[in-house]
C-alpha cells in the first residue's frame, strides 16, 4: 500500500453548503489534513441593521434553508427579550410543535436522504430506489410527514410565515390538530422500520471515537429533553452550573480560522461538538420511552465519543419528537385552542435567543433602538461549532484509517463530516462584538 | 310558504347535511365571513353581513377543469356531477347568478357552467345584517324574486321558507315539523323585505340603474377615469370579489408521464395588466385608465346589452372594501358623474 | 428520445430552494423518471460537465462566482435561475445597501482583510448571465418548480403570472392585510405563490419581485391613508427589493 | 334559470383533424393543410377563424387561409408562442384539434357586383386569401378587383407562386411593395400606403378590405379617409387575445363587441361607437 495520500475533495457533496477536505501524507507523514469551508460569506449581522423589530424573523431564516424555523424561533426569542414581550402558554407550545417538525423533517432528511447511500455504498439516494424501493418510500413519508406538519404549523415547510413576535400569526384548527396527531400516531411504525433498516447496516459506520466536549441546551424546570427551552451546558460542565443563554458568547469565544470563512469556536477545550449526539450525551435520561428503545437497539449510551453515532442520536431523536408531539396535541386539545390577539410596542434593549438547531445549539442575540430598529447583531451557528471539532477528529482519524488507501480514507472522511450534518450555508459572523450601550 | 322554528330549521339543516348531497353555508372566517362546506349546522351563520367572495366560486369555480386529453389528440369532456346544496345565499348574489345564467346559456351554450349549476339546490336568504359598503337598494337587487329553489327569511323567532321549484319542495320533506306560514308570519316576512329595499344602502345612487348605460354614453373621455386610476394596482381584486365578474383565462398543463394532460380555465381580470395582451407583446389596454373604465363600462352598459338591461352591478360593495387604494366604489363613480355632466 | 440532463448548481443562499426539490417527496420520482439529474451537489455524489438544463440557486457576490456562473452558462443549453437569491438578488443584496468594507469589518472585526473573506456586490444571476427562465420565490414553490420542468420537457414557455399576489389572496379569501394597517406588498409583488404569507395572516415581504410595472407611485399614496409613513413603506420594500427597480 | 338541453355539445372540445400538408413559407411562417377526421368540410366562410388546439400546450385563433371552395381547408401559422411554435414542431399526419369556424367573417353577397380593393400586410394575408380566392373563383360575380400587398422584406414574402399568378391575371390588378428594399427586388419599395395611389378604380366607390398588424390600420385609414372611400366600404379584419372564441372568457372584448363573434371582420362605419377597435 502506497505511504502517499492525496486528497483534494472539492466541495464535498450530499450536506448543505460548501466544504472542502484537503489531505497530503508523504512517506508515511501527514503533511496537512484540513477541513475548509469557502461558502461565500452573506453577512447576515451587517445586513439586519437597520431593519426593524418584526422583520429580522424574515431576513435570518433565510440563513438557513434546512433550519430555518429553528433561526426564525431563535431570532424571535432572542427580538422578544430584547423587547420585553412575554409569550403564552399555548404560542409557546405551538412553537415547540412546530420546532419538532423541523427537527424530524431534518434529521429523516439527513439520514435518510444523505447518509444512507453511504451505508449502502451508493453515490446517492436515486440508485438506491430501484435496489430498496419500500425503504426509499417509508423514508419519504415520513420526510412527507414532517413537511406537512410544518406547513400547518409554520405556514410552510422553509421559511416560516406565522412566526411573530408575541407569538403566531396563525394557529391550526384543533381538527387539524387531530389530524396531525393522527399522522403523527401512523408515523411511529415508519420511523421504526427506517431504524430497523439502519440498525441492519450500522456496521457501516466506523469504529472511532475521540473524546471530546459536548455542548447543548438543559432545561430542569421541568427536566425536559430540551430542544427550545432552558441554558447552556456540556460534559466538560464539573458542576460549574449551565451557563445563561444571554451568556452564549463566553461559551463559543468565536475565532476566525484561515481555513473557513465561518467562524470557529472553543470554549473548555480545543473544540467542542453540538447537535444530536451532544444532547444526547447531556440529555439522554429525559428521553421519551421510543426514543430510549432506539437507543437500545443501537446500544447508544450516555458519553458516547463516535462522532459517527450522531446519526443514530438523530435516529432516536426522531422517535423522541414524534412521541412527545402526540401528547403535546393532546395538551394543547384539552386546554382548546384561542385565537390570541398580538400587540407589541417597539423599545430600545438587548436580547438572546437560543434554541436546538437540528445540527445543534444556534444562538442569536439583538440589540434595539428606542424605535425598535436593529443596531447590532450576533449569532453563532451550530455548524461553526463543530467546524474546529471535525478539523481535530481529522487530525485524529487520518493516522488511525490511513492504511486503508488512499479512496477509503477519504470515503471515511466524507462519512466523517457528514455525520455532523453540517450545514454549512448558515456561516458568517461577526467577532468582537460592540454593542453601541 | 312554511314556517320552521329557529330549533326545527337547525333539525332541518343537520338533515340536509346528512343527506346525499353536499352542504356549502356561510360560516365565519375570522371576523368575518365565508361559504364553505359545512358540517354541523351550528356554524351556519344566516346573519352574515356579506361573504368575503361570492356563491359565484360554486358555479364558477377559481379553476376548472374543462378536458383531459392524450398528447395528440384523444379529447375528452369533464363535466361536475356532484350535486350541491347551496345555503345562504343573499338576494344581490342570487340576482349575480342569474345574470350569469344567462351569459353562459346564451348564444353559445357552455354545459360545464350548465351541469353544475343544475346540480345545485340554491338557497337564498333575506338580508339581517347589513354590511359596511352594500348598495343592494339602490341597485334595485335587495330582493329577489326569481332563481332560489327555496328563500329563507328571519322573522324574529323562526323562518318563513319559500320552495319555489320542484327541487325545493323536494327538499322541504328533510323538515317534517315545517308548518304552513300565518298571514302574520307572511305579514313579517313583507316587512323584512320592504325594510332592505331601502335600507341596504351605504352609497345611494343619485340616479335610477336603468339611467346607468345612458349615462356612460356620454362619460367615456371623462377625466374622472384617469383620475381615478392613477393610483389603480391593477391588482383585479374589484374582479376577483366581484359577483358578476366572470372573464377567465384557459391553460394546459401535462401529468409526469408527459403523454396525458388536461385544459382548465380559471378566473381572470380586466384590470389585469395583460389582459388583452397578445404575442408581439402588444397590449390593446394598455392604460391603467382604459382598463378601469372598461370594468364600470362592462358592468353598466356592456353587459346590460347582453342581458335585456339589467344592470351588472349587484351592489354587494365587495370591490368598495376590496380595493386598498379606495378608487373602485361604483356609486361614486357614477355620482361624480351625474353631478358633472348631469342628466340628459 | 433521450432523457434531458438537468444538473443543479448553488451559489450564495440558504439552499431552501433545493430543498423544496427534496420537498417534492414521492413526486420527486416521477420527476427522476423523466429527466436525468446528473449533478446535484446537496443531495448526491454523482458529477457531470454536460447537461441541458442548468438550474440556479443563489446570488453571485464574489468574482470566483461569476466566472463559475459564465462556464455554467457556457454548457447549459437552458439556464434556469431558481429563487429570489438567483432572480432578484434576494435578502442576500440587503448588503448592497451599506459599504462593503464597513459590511466585512462589521463581521469578521480585524481579520476582514483575509483573502477568502473576499465579497462583491451581490448580484442577481441574469445581472452575470442571461437566464432563460425564473422561477421566483423565497423559497420557490413546489408546485410552480414541477410546472415549470413539465413545460421546459413539452418545449413550452411557462405561464408565470405578471399580475400582484393580491389575486390569489382575494382568491384565498383572505381578509387585506391593510385592513390591520400592516404593509403589505402584495399590490405591487408578482403573483404565483398562492399568497402564501397573507395566508397565514403575515404580510407579503416581496420575495417573488415586482410585477413588470408596479404602481409604486399608489403604494406610496395609500400610506397616508392608513396611518403610515412612506419610510415604513421603504423599510418593507428593501428586504428584498433592496437596489433594484423600483426604489423610493 | 335558463334551461338548455343536457345532450348539447361541448363547446370547448376540440374534434380531431389531421396535417395533410405542410410547407415552410418564410422564417417565421409555416404553411398547413388540415382536413377533419370526420370526414366533414369546416364549412366556413371567408374571414373566420379556427381555435387551433395543441394538447398539452393550449389554443390560437388561427385565420382560415383558404377559400371555402375548396376541400379541407388551408392555415398559415406565425411562430409567436408557445402554441405556435408547437404547430411548427409537427409534421405531415400528425392530428390538431380544431374548434370552430368562429366569426362573421367577410360579407361575401353584399359585396357582389362590387368593385373590392384588398390591402394586405404581412400575415395579413392569410385570413384576406380566404376571399381573395373566392372572389377569384367566382370571378364574373365581382366587378374591378385589386390587390394591394406590402412586406417587410424579400424573405418574408409568401403565397409567391400564387401571388406571381394574381399579378399575371389581367382581370385583376396586383400591386405590391417591401417595406425594405433589396438586390433581388425589382418592385415598389416603401410601407403599403405608398401603393395606395396604384389603385385604378375610383377608390370613393369601391369597397376595401384591409387586414395586417396593429400598427397598419391607423395609417392606412388616414390614406381611405383622404381618398373619401366610405366608412360604410370598408371592412377591417382585427386581431385580439382570445381564449374560448365562443363569446364567454372576455378577452377579446372591445368596448361593447366581442371579436370572436361579431369580428374578426367589421365594417369600419359600425366601429364608430367602439372606440378600442383601432
Ligand atoms: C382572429 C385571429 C386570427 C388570427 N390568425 C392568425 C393566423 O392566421 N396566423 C397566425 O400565425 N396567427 C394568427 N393569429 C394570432 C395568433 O392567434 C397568435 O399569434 C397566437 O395566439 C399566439 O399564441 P402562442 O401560444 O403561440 O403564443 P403565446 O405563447 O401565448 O404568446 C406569445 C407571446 O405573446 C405575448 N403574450 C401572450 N400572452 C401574454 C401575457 N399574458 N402577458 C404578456 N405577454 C403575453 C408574449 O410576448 C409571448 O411571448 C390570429 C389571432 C386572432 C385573434
Ligand atoms: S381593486 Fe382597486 S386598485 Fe385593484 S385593480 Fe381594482 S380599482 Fe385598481
Ligand atoms: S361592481 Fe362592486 S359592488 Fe358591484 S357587484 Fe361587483 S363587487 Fe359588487
Ligand atoms: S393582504 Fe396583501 S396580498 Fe392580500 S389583498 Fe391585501 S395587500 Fe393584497
Amino acid at each position: 500500500m502506497s505511504k502517499n495520500i492525496n486528497i483534494h475533495v472539492h466541495h464535498l457533496t450530499r450536506v448543505e453548503g460548501h466544504g472542502n477536505i484537503v489531505v497530503n501524507v508523504t512517506d508515511g507523514t501527514i503533511e496537512k489534513c484540513e477541513w475548509q469551508v469557502p461558502e461565500a460569506p452573506r453577512f447576515f449581522e451587517a445586513m439586519v441593521r437597520g431593519r426593524r423589530w418584526d422583520d429580522i424573523q424574515t431576513i435570518v431564516s433565510r440563513i438557513c434553508g434546512i433550519c430555518s424555523i429553528t433561526h426564525s424561533l431563535a431570532s424571535t426569542k432572542a427580538v422578544e427579550d430584547a423587547l420585553d414581550i412575554e409569550v403564552s402558554e399555548q404560542a409557546d407550545t405551538l412553537r415547540i410543535l412546530m420546532h419538532y417538525s423541523e427537527q424530524l423533517q431534518s434529521h429523516v432528511l439527513h439520514v435518510g436522504y444523505l447518509v444512507a447511500p453511504d451505508l449502502f455504498t451508493a453515490p446517492s439516494v436515486v440508485p438506491l430506489v430501484p435496489k430498496a424501493p419500500d425503504a426509499v418510500k417509508t423514508i419519504i413519508r415520513a420526510h412527507r410527514v414532517a413537511n406537512q406538519w410544518s406547513d400547518l404549523l409554520a405556514g410552510r415547510t422553509t421559511h416560516p410565515t406565522t412566526l411573530k413576535p408575541g407569538g403566531l400569526t396563525k394557529i391550526p384548527t384543533e381538527k387539524e390538530l387531530r389530524q396531525l396527531q393522527e399522522t403523527l400516531k401512523a408515523t411511529v411504525n415508519d420511523l421504526v422500520t427506517i431504524c430497523e433498516v439502519v440498525l441492519s447496516v450500522a456496521d457501516k459506520l466506523p469504529n472511532f471515537t475521540r473524546d471530546t466536549e459536548y455542548i447543548s441546551l438543559k432545561q430542569d424546570n421541568p427536566p425536559t429533553y430540551t430542544f427550545y427551552h432552558g441554558d447552556i451546558t456540556s460534559t466538560d460542565c464539573n458542576g460549574d452550573g449551565p451557563v445563561h443563554i444571554r451568556d452564549w458568547e463566553k461559551v463559543a469565544n468565536e475565532y476566525v480560522s484561515p481555513q473557513s470563512t465561518a467562524k470557529w469556536t472553543r470554549w473548555h477545550r480545543d473544540a467542542y461538538a453540538v447537535g444530536a449526539l451532544a444532547r444526547f450525551n447531556n440529555n439522554a435520561d429525559l428521553l421519551s420511552p421510543l426514543g430510549k428503545k432506539v437507543a437500545d437497539m443501537f446500544g447508544l449510551k450516555k458519553g458516547n465519543c463516535n462522532p459517527f453515532m450522531n446519526n443514530i442520536a438523530q435516529l432516536v431523536e426522531c422517535a423522541h419528537v414524534v412521541e412527545t408531539s402526540i401528547e403535546m396535541i393532546d395538551r394543547l386539545l384539552t386546554n382548546g385552542l384561542k385565537e390570541e390577539k398580538i400587540s407589541v410596542t417597539p423599545k430600545a434593549g438587548r436580547g438572546s435567543g437560543c434554541v436546538e438547531a437540528p445540527r445543534g445549539i444556534l444562538f442569536h442575540t439583538y440589540e434595539f433602538d428606542k424605535n425598535g430598529d436593529c443596531v447590532a447583531a450576533n449569532i453563532c451557528i451550530p455548524t461553526n461549532q463543530n467546524h474546529a471539532n471535525i478539523q481535530k477528529d481529522f487530525e485524529a482519524f487520518v493516522p488511525q484509517f490511513m492504511d486503508r488507501g488512499q479512496d477509503d480514507l477519504r470515503h471515511g472522511m466524507e462519512m466523517l463530516v457528514r455525520s455532523y450534518d453540517p450545514c454549512i450555508s448558515c456561516s458568517t459572523h461577526m467577532l468582537n462584538v460592540e454593542f453601541v450601550k | 310558504m312554511w314556517k320552521l322554528s329557529k330549533k326545527d330549521f337547525q333539525k332541518f339543516v343537520t338533515a340536509m347535511i346528512g343527506s346525499d348531497q353536499q352542504v356549502v353555508g356561510v360560516q365565519a372566517k375570522g371576523d368575518r365571513f365565508a361559504f364553505g362546506p359545512l358540517e354541523q349546522s351550528e356554524d351556519l351563520r344566516l346573519d352574515y353581513d356579506v361573504t368575503l367572495l361570492p356563491p359565484k366560486k360554486y358555479v364558477l369555480p377559481q379553476v376548472e377543469t374543462l378536458m383531459t386529453y392524450k398528447i395528440g389528440g384523444d379529447y375528452q369532456s369533464e363535466m361536475a356531477s356532484e350535486k350541491l346544496i347551496l345555503l345562504g345565499v343573499h338576494p344581490y348574489d342570487l340576482i349575480a347568478i342569474n345574470q350569469m345564467d344567462k351569459l353562459f346559456s346564451q348564444d353559445q351554450y357552455d354545459n360545464h357552467y350548465m351541469a353544475r349549476r343544475k346540480n345545485i339546490t340554491m338557497i337564498a336568504c333575506d338580508v339581517v345584517t347589513p354590511s359596511q359598503n352594500v348598495f343592494a337598494s339602490s341597485m334595485g337587487t335587495a330582493v329577489v324574486t326569481e332563481g332560489y329553489d327555496i328563500l329563507i327569511t328571519e322573522i324574529g323567532d323562526g323562518y318563513v321558507l319559500d320552495a319555489a321549484t320542484d327541487k325545493g319542495k323536494a327538499l322541504m320533506k328533510l323538515a317534517p315539523d315545517a308548518t304552513e306560514a300565518s298571514q302574520d308570519d307572511l305579514a313579517k316576512r313583507k316587512a323584512v323585505q320592504d325594510k332592505n329595499r331601502t335600507q341596504l344602502n351605504k352609497h345611494p345612487l343619485e340616479c335610477k340603474p336603468s339611467y346607468l348605460p345612458k349615462l356612460l354614453e356620454r362619460a367615456y373621455d371623462h377625466p374622472i377615469w384617469e383620475e381615478k386610476a392613477r393610483t389603480c394596482y391593477s391588482c383585479g381584486s374589484c374582479n376577483t370579489t366581484c359577483p358578476t365578474c366572470y372573464c377567465f383565462d384557459v391553460q394546459d398543463d401535462v401529468n409526469w408521464d408527459l403523454a396525458t394532460g388536461k385544459r382548465w380555465r380559471a378566473w381572470d381580470g380586466c384590470l389585469l395588466e395583460n389582459f388583452a395582451t397578445v404575442a408581439g407583446n402588444h397590449n390593446f389596454r394598455k392604460q391603467r385608465e382604459s382598463r378601469f373604465r372598461h370594468r364600470l363600462y362592462r358592468k353598466a352598459k356592456y353587459i346590460p346589452e347582453k342581458i335585456g338591461g339589467e344592470i351588472a352591478c349587484v351592489g354587494c360593495g365587495r370591490c368598495i372594501t376590496a380595493c386598498i387604494p379606495d378608487i373602485a366604489n361604483p356609486v361614486a363613480i357614477y355620482n361624480a358623474l351625474l353631478e358633472d355632466i348631469g342628466m340628459e | 428520445m433521450s432523457k434531458p440532463r438537468v444538473a443543479i448548481f448553488d451559489f450564495a443562499c440558504c439552499e431552501g430552494c433545493q430543498l423544496q426539490i427534496v420537498n417534492l417527496e414521492e413526486e420527486i420520482l416521477d420527476l427522476i423518471g423523466v429527466v436525468d439529474v446528473v449533478e446535484w451537489r446537496e443531495a448526491m455524489s454523482e458529477q457531470s460537465q454536460e447537461y441541458d438544463i442548468a438550474l440556479i440557486e443563489g446570488s453571485i457576490t464574489r468574482p470566483e462566482d461569476e466566472e463559475r456562473i459564465k462556464e455554467i452558462r457556457k454548457r447549459a443549453k437552458i439556464l434556469v435561475a431558481l429563487g429570489a437569491c438567483a432572480t432578484i438578488g434576494g435578502v442576500n443584496k440587503l448588503k448592497n445597501n451599506f459599504d462593503l468594507d464597513e459590511v466585512k469589518t462589521c463581521v469578521y472585526g480585524q481579520d476582514a482583510g483575509m483573502p477568502h473573506l473576499a465579497t462583491g456586490m451581490t448580484k442577481a444571476v441574469d445581472e452575470v448571465v442571461p437566464v432563460d427562465f425564473k422561477i421566483h420565490g423565497c423559497p420557490i414553490d413546489r408546485k410552480e418548480f414541477t410546472y415549470v420542468v413539465r413545460c421546459l420537457l413539452m418545449g413550452k414557455t411557462p405561464v408565470i403570472p405578471d399580475y400582484p399576489v393580491c389575486v390569489e389572496c382575494k382568491a384565498k379569501e383572505n381578509v387585506c392585510r391593510w385592513e390591520y394597517n400592516e404593509v403589505c406588498l402584495g399590490p405591487i409583488i408578482r403573483a404565483g405563490c398562492g399568497a402564501r404569507c397573507p395566508s397565514t395572516n403575515f404580510r407579503c415581504f416581496g420575495c417573488r419581485g415586482y410585477v413588470e410595472n408596479p404602481n409604486v407611485e399608489a403604494a406610496k399614496e395609500v400610506m397616508d391613508k392608513y396611518g403610515l409613513t412612506i419610510d415604513d413603506l421603504k423599510q418593507k420594500m428593501e428586504l428584498f427589493g433592496s437596489k433594484q427597480e423600483p426604489t423610493i | 334559470m335558463c334551461e338548455g338541453s343536457g345532450s348539447q355539445k361541448d363547446i370547448y372540445l376540440p374534434e380531431l383533424a389531421t396535417i395533410r400538408k405542410k410547407q415552410k413559407f418564410t422564417r417565421l411562417e409555416m404553411y398547413y393543410h388540415v382536413e377533419l377526421d370526420s370526414e366533414k368540410e369546416l364549412g366556413h366562410k371567408a374571414g373566420q377563424f379556427v381555435e387551433v388546439s395543441i394538447a398539452g400546450i393550449g389554443e390560437a385563433p388561427i385565420s382560415i387561409s383558404s377559400s371555402p371552395t375548396q376541400t379541407g381547408f388551408e392555415l398559415v401559422v406565425r411562430n409567436a408562442g408557445s402554441v405556435t411554435n408547437a404547430i411548427h414542431n409537427l409534421d405531415t399526419g400528425a392530428k390538431i384539434g380544431i374548434r370552430g369556424p368562429f366569426g362573421k367573417g367577410y360579407p361575401v353577397d353584399e359585396l357582389k357586383g362590387k368593385n373590392i380593393v384588398f390591402i394586405c400586410g404581412g400575415l395579413g394575408l392569410a385570413p384576406q386569401r380566404s376571399f381573395i380566392n373566392y372572389v377569384l373563383d367566382n370571378r364574373d360575380q365581382y366587378d374591378d378587383v385589386e390587390i394591394l400587398l406590402g412586406t417587410k422584406c424579400f424573405e418574408d414574402r409568401f403565397y409567391v407562386d400564387e401571388i406571381t399568378k394574381w399579378a399575371q391575371r389581367s382581370d385583376v390588378n396586383f400591386v405590391e411593395t417591401l417595406d425594405v428594399g433589396c438586390d433581388q427586388w425589382k418592385g415598389n419599395v416603401g410601407v403599403v400606403t405608398t401603393i395606395i395611389p396604384k389603385v385604378k378604380t375610383d377608390l370613393s366607390k369601391a369597397h376595401v378590405l384591409v387586414c395586417g398588424p396593429p400598427i397598419m390600420y391607423k395609417f392606412v385609414l388616414m390614406s381611405l379617409a383622404e381618398a373619401k372611400v366610405p366608412k360604410e366600404n370598408i371592412f377591417v379584419n382585427l386581431e385580439r387575445r382570445m381564449k374560448c372564441g365562443v363569446g364567454k372568457c372576455g378577452h377579446c372584448q372591445m368596448n361593447n363587441q366581442y371579436v370572436c363573434q361579431s369580428g374578426p371582420v367589421y365594417r369600419f362605419s359600425e366601429l364608430g361607437h367602439v372606440p378600442e377597435a383601432i
